[in-house]
This record gives C-alpha cells, structure tokens and sequence, in this order.
C-alpha cells in the first residue's frame, strides 16, 4: 500500500454525506479484518428495523464481498477496502469497494461455479452476496478497481429510529 | 472471530465438532486438524461434522467442508453435517453442498446410519471363513 | 456537508496501512452515530488483549472525542468525523479528526471544568478522555479542525492475536 | 443505543430507574421525563435514581444528572444514585459529581435515609399546636 492508506474511495459519491445515517470504512484488504468489517455493518445495521436473521444476511453478503477483495483485488498482496452504508429510502444500502485490478468479464464472474482460482474456491461469492441480499450490482473496471453495491430492506418494512432526510 | 475444533476417531468415523465463525481468516483452523487427523488414521472413511456451535459460516467454510466430503469419497466414505441451524442448511443448499453431504440431527444418528454398513460388512467378513 | 462526504483525512498518515491492523471510518457529525463509533472501536479492540473494562474505557473516551466533534466543531451543523485506529507496538491507538472550527486554546480546552458552551455542558470530555487512556494528544489549527490521538495499551501487556508488523 | 426510564412518586421522593446506554444521543430521554415529573409534583424535593441497568454513561449522562441535582437543591432536597457500579462510581468521582450528589447501595437505602427528614419535620409539625 502507497501514499495515503484511505484515500477517498471513487464510486461512494457525494450522496453519501447527505443524511446523518451512513458511514465509510477504510480497511487494509486483509483476511484479520473480515469479522471487523461484519461487526461494523453489523453496527450499523441495528438502526434499522432489522431481525437479527437479516442482519446475519447482511454480514455474511459484506463479508463474502470483503474476501473477495482479500483473495482477488490485489495480487500483488494489500491495498485497501472501502465498506460504506447508509439508510437510503427506509433501505440499507452497502457498498464494498477497492482499487484492485478489476474483473474483465462481470456477468461471468457473478455466475455460480466461476472461480479464477483453482483449488478449494468454489465461485460462489457473488451468488451467495445475491441470495441473501435484496440486490446486488457489480461495477468494476479492469486496472482500476471493483465495487459491488447491495441493498436490502428490512422485511417488517419500516426504519425504526433511522429517520433518513 | 476464530473457530474451535474437537476431534475424535470412532472406528471409520472421524467425528468432529466446530464451533465458532468460520471465515477465510479462520478455515485453516478447522481444515488442518481435520486434514492432520484424517491423514494420521487410515482406518477413517466417514467424516460426521457437528457444527452446532457455528455461528458464521460463508462459502470458504462451505468449500472447508467440501474439501473433506471429497477426501471421505476418495476412502468410499460419506460426510455427515449435524446439526445444522435454519442458516447452515440454507448456506448448505445455496451452494449446491446438499446435493453431497448428508444431514443428521444428532451425532448418535449420523453415527448409527454410517454404522450398518460397516457393521454389516465386518459381521460378512467375520463369517466368511466358517460359510463355504 | 459539501463536496465529498469523506475526503482523506488530513492528520491520519500513510503510517496508518502499514499494518493489517488498522482502520479509517468517517461519519457525519450526528449524534446517531455515537454508539456506532463506540460499537466499531469496541470490535477493532477485540484483536486487542484488553479486558471487557479496558474496551469499555476506550469506547467512553473514543464516544467523548466524538462528542465534542459533534458539539464544537462544526457551528453550521454537519461536517464528517474519522475515528481511526491502529494496532502499535502492541497498544491501541485512537485518532478522531474533524475538519472543524478547531480549538484556540489547546491547553485551557483540556482543564477540567472548561466549556465555551454554557448550559449543562461540563467541560470535563477531555479530562474523562484522557483518565480512561494511558495516552491523549491535541493536534488543533483554529479554521481547519481538530485531531486527537489516544493510545491505551492492556494491562496484561501482551497482544493476542494481532501480530502488528 | 437508547435509554429506558421508569418513573415514580413516593411522597416528596421522585424515583427513577435508568436502563441502557445515556450519552449525548440519549440524554434527553432521561432528562425529559425526569423534568416533566418534577414540574408536575411540587411536592418532590428529592431524586433517587437507580442507575442499576446503566450500561454506558459518559460526560452527557453526568450532566444530566447534576442538572437534576440542582433541581432538587433548588428545592432544598438531595440526589441520591442508587446502585452504581464501580464505571458509574468512577465517572462520578472524575467529574466532581460524587461531592454533590450521594450514593446508596439500594432504593430502600436510599428512601430511609431520605425519610428521617421529612417524619422528623412532619412529626414535630403535628406536635406542635399540642405541646404549646
Ligand atoms: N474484488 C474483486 N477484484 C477482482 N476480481 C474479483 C473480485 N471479486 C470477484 N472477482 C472475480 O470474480 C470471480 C468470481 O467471484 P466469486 O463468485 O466470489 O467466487 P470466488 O471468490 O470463489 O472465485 C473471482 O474468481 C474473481 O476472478
Ligand atoms: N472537536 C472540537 N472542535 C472545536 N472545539 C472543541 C472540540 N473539542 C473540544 N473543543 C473545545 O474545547 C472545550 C472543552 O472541551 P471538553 O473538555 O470536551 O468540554 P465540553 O465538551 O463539555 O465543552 C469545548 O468547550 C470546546 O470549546
């Protein structure tokens, strides 16, 4: 990692400072980090109306997401993951970005079974994060980074203490 | 933020109880005991994997567990996942894990359903000399 | 909150991605997000030997540095607050930043019993801050915002498993 | 992340529990209720409050209570806090609060030591038109 460990991440946009209901994380893209970054959206999840089954939903999308940029954004080992939330229209919207080297093909690497690595890894990251998640759009480009932004509303509807301008 | 795991060897069972969130940083600490243990006894054939104590499980967990379904079939073996909550069954399902592994509700029953055949054939076994 | 909700912060350095152990979050400003601040240092410092009472001191002095942020530095209302923490030579390490109003006086802002705020305002955050860490150091420019670094290391000394580089 | 309170009158007495996490955020959830009471009972001077199910309190949370201590001095009555923990015992010394306020170690402590007062005055005022 060079220059400054947390630069401004690129695709979490102006929007998000709009209601007092987001945050962003900056953390090294390190396998240490990942039931932090689950215990963080995990956190923040808890002002929205959420079941404790959701917000398991939520941590294991995140977590799935934040592995995906440890084992695949940086080949050449480090650099940093961006995890962003915010309450947007009563909905939790998540995003997990990184400056790593980005995925040529998308529609083929969120198919189940599609793994540039060989041994144990399944290819099953992104269909796993869409499963238990409400949506999930993936926007990456090669030799600059990848970011998969995710939504999910909590089933009973409403936002509880989150009242999101 | 990290896993503990029990193992036994019961005959060709190799019984093991995992407890914990089991992540990309934590699968080495169930894979590498089951590995040591499995490589160490090469009566085992069966691996039952009571997982009660889970507590996070994502799909490099899942791959764990797949790892050793594979090693269990290269012996002729089957693998048997107990108790498994609402959420392992789903990540189980949702994976395509289900169609291998098998499910059991308690350790005695996963232990008695690999049992038969095992008993059935060291009963054949044993009467073989007396028969012809 | 104009511009980028969460531009680089200005005081935490490229020293802060050496290590794996390490994380920059930005918040709003908002008093919603005080327990989430709290619930986040309180997950990093779990990589940390500390007792459940020494994670409580921490999150009572992290919750008071951004309470002051939330309180003081921005009079328009609304700006972002880094928390930011390190695994350091075996010790934590805290940093909250805001790009506020800043503090003219650093040394008569620290003395117990000093408010600019009338009202019910205590002015002890700072002293209950640093009565509950080993370490607490203000780095203020009037206009461009305040930075304070707390470092508490665990009485039993030794960090599991962090394995800081 | 909130605060819950729980409010009572016993005679001059206004007893309050507090569960949860009070700091900036939540403080006006204990500050309201507690004011709201007192401005309808003129007939409290004294506060106790149970801070048993305090699970955080940072500056915020001291401030208000002595905003209450105030209230009742104002009145010519005392705080008592009732069952705090050693963290609410230390924030209380650190922030001077511990010089104004008092401690109990339970309600019942804390309304008998309250009590003597006022049965002192009460009875000395009802001997009075008698013994002249
Ligand atoms: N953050 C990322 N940076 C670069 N490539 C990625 C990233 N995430 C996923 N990929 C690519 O997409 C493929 C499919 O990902 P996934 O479904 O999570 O399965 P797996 O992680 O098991 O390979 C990966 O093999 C990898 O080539
Ligand atoms: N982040 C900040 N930005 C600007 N001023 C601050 C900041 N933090 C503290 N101050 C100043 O320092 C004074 C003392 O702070 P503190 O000891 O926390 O007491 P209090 O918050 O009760 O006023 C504040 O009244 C304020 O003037």
């Amino acid at each position: 990692m060079n220059g400054h460990p947390c630069p401004a991440p690129r695709r979490i946009g102006p929007e998000w400072g709009q209601s007092a209901h987001s945050f962003v994380l900056c953390i090294p893209a390190d396998p240490a980090n990942l039931a932090f970054a689950r215990a963080v959206v995990a956190a923040f999840a808890a002002r929205l109306d959420f079941t404790l089954d959701e917000i398991e939903d939520v941590k294991l999308a995140v977590s799935e997401m934040v592995a995906n940029a440890v084992i695949h954004a940086y080949p050449g080992g480090g650099g940093p993951v961006w995890v962003a939330g915010r309450v947007h229209d009563g909905a939790l919207e998540v995003v997990v970005e990184d400056r790593g080297r980005g995925i040529a093909d998308v529609a083929r690497a969120r198919e189940a079974g599609y793994s540039t690595l060989g041994g144990e890894h399944l290819g099953i990251g992104f269909s796993v994060a869409e499963a238990y998640m409400d949506a999930l759009e993936v926007d990456s480009v090669p030799g600059e980074g990848t970011c998969v932004r995710m939504r999910k509303r909590p089933a009973s509807g409403a936002a509880s203490s989150a009242r999101p301008s | 933020m990290a896993v503990h795991v029990e193992v036994q060897r019961q005959g060709p069972v190799l019984l093991a109880r995992v407890e914990g969130d089991l992540d990309m940083a934590s699968a080495a600490q169930l894979r590498d005991p089951l590995e040591a243990a499995w490589t160490a006894g090469p009566e085992l054939r069966h691996i039952v994997l009571n997982v009660k104590g889970l507590s996070f499980l994502d799909s490099t967990g899942i791959a764990v567990i797949l790892g050793r379904y594979r090693a269990a079939l290269a012996r002729g073996g089957r693998l048997v996942v107990v108790d498994a909550n609402a959420r392992v069954r789903r990540m189980l399902e949702i994976s395509g894990a289900l169609r291998l592994v098998e499910l059991a509700g308690s350790e005695a029953e996963a232990l008695t359903r690999l049992a038969p055949r095992r008993q059935g054939r060291s009963r054949r076994r044993r009467r073989r000399p007396s028969s012809p």
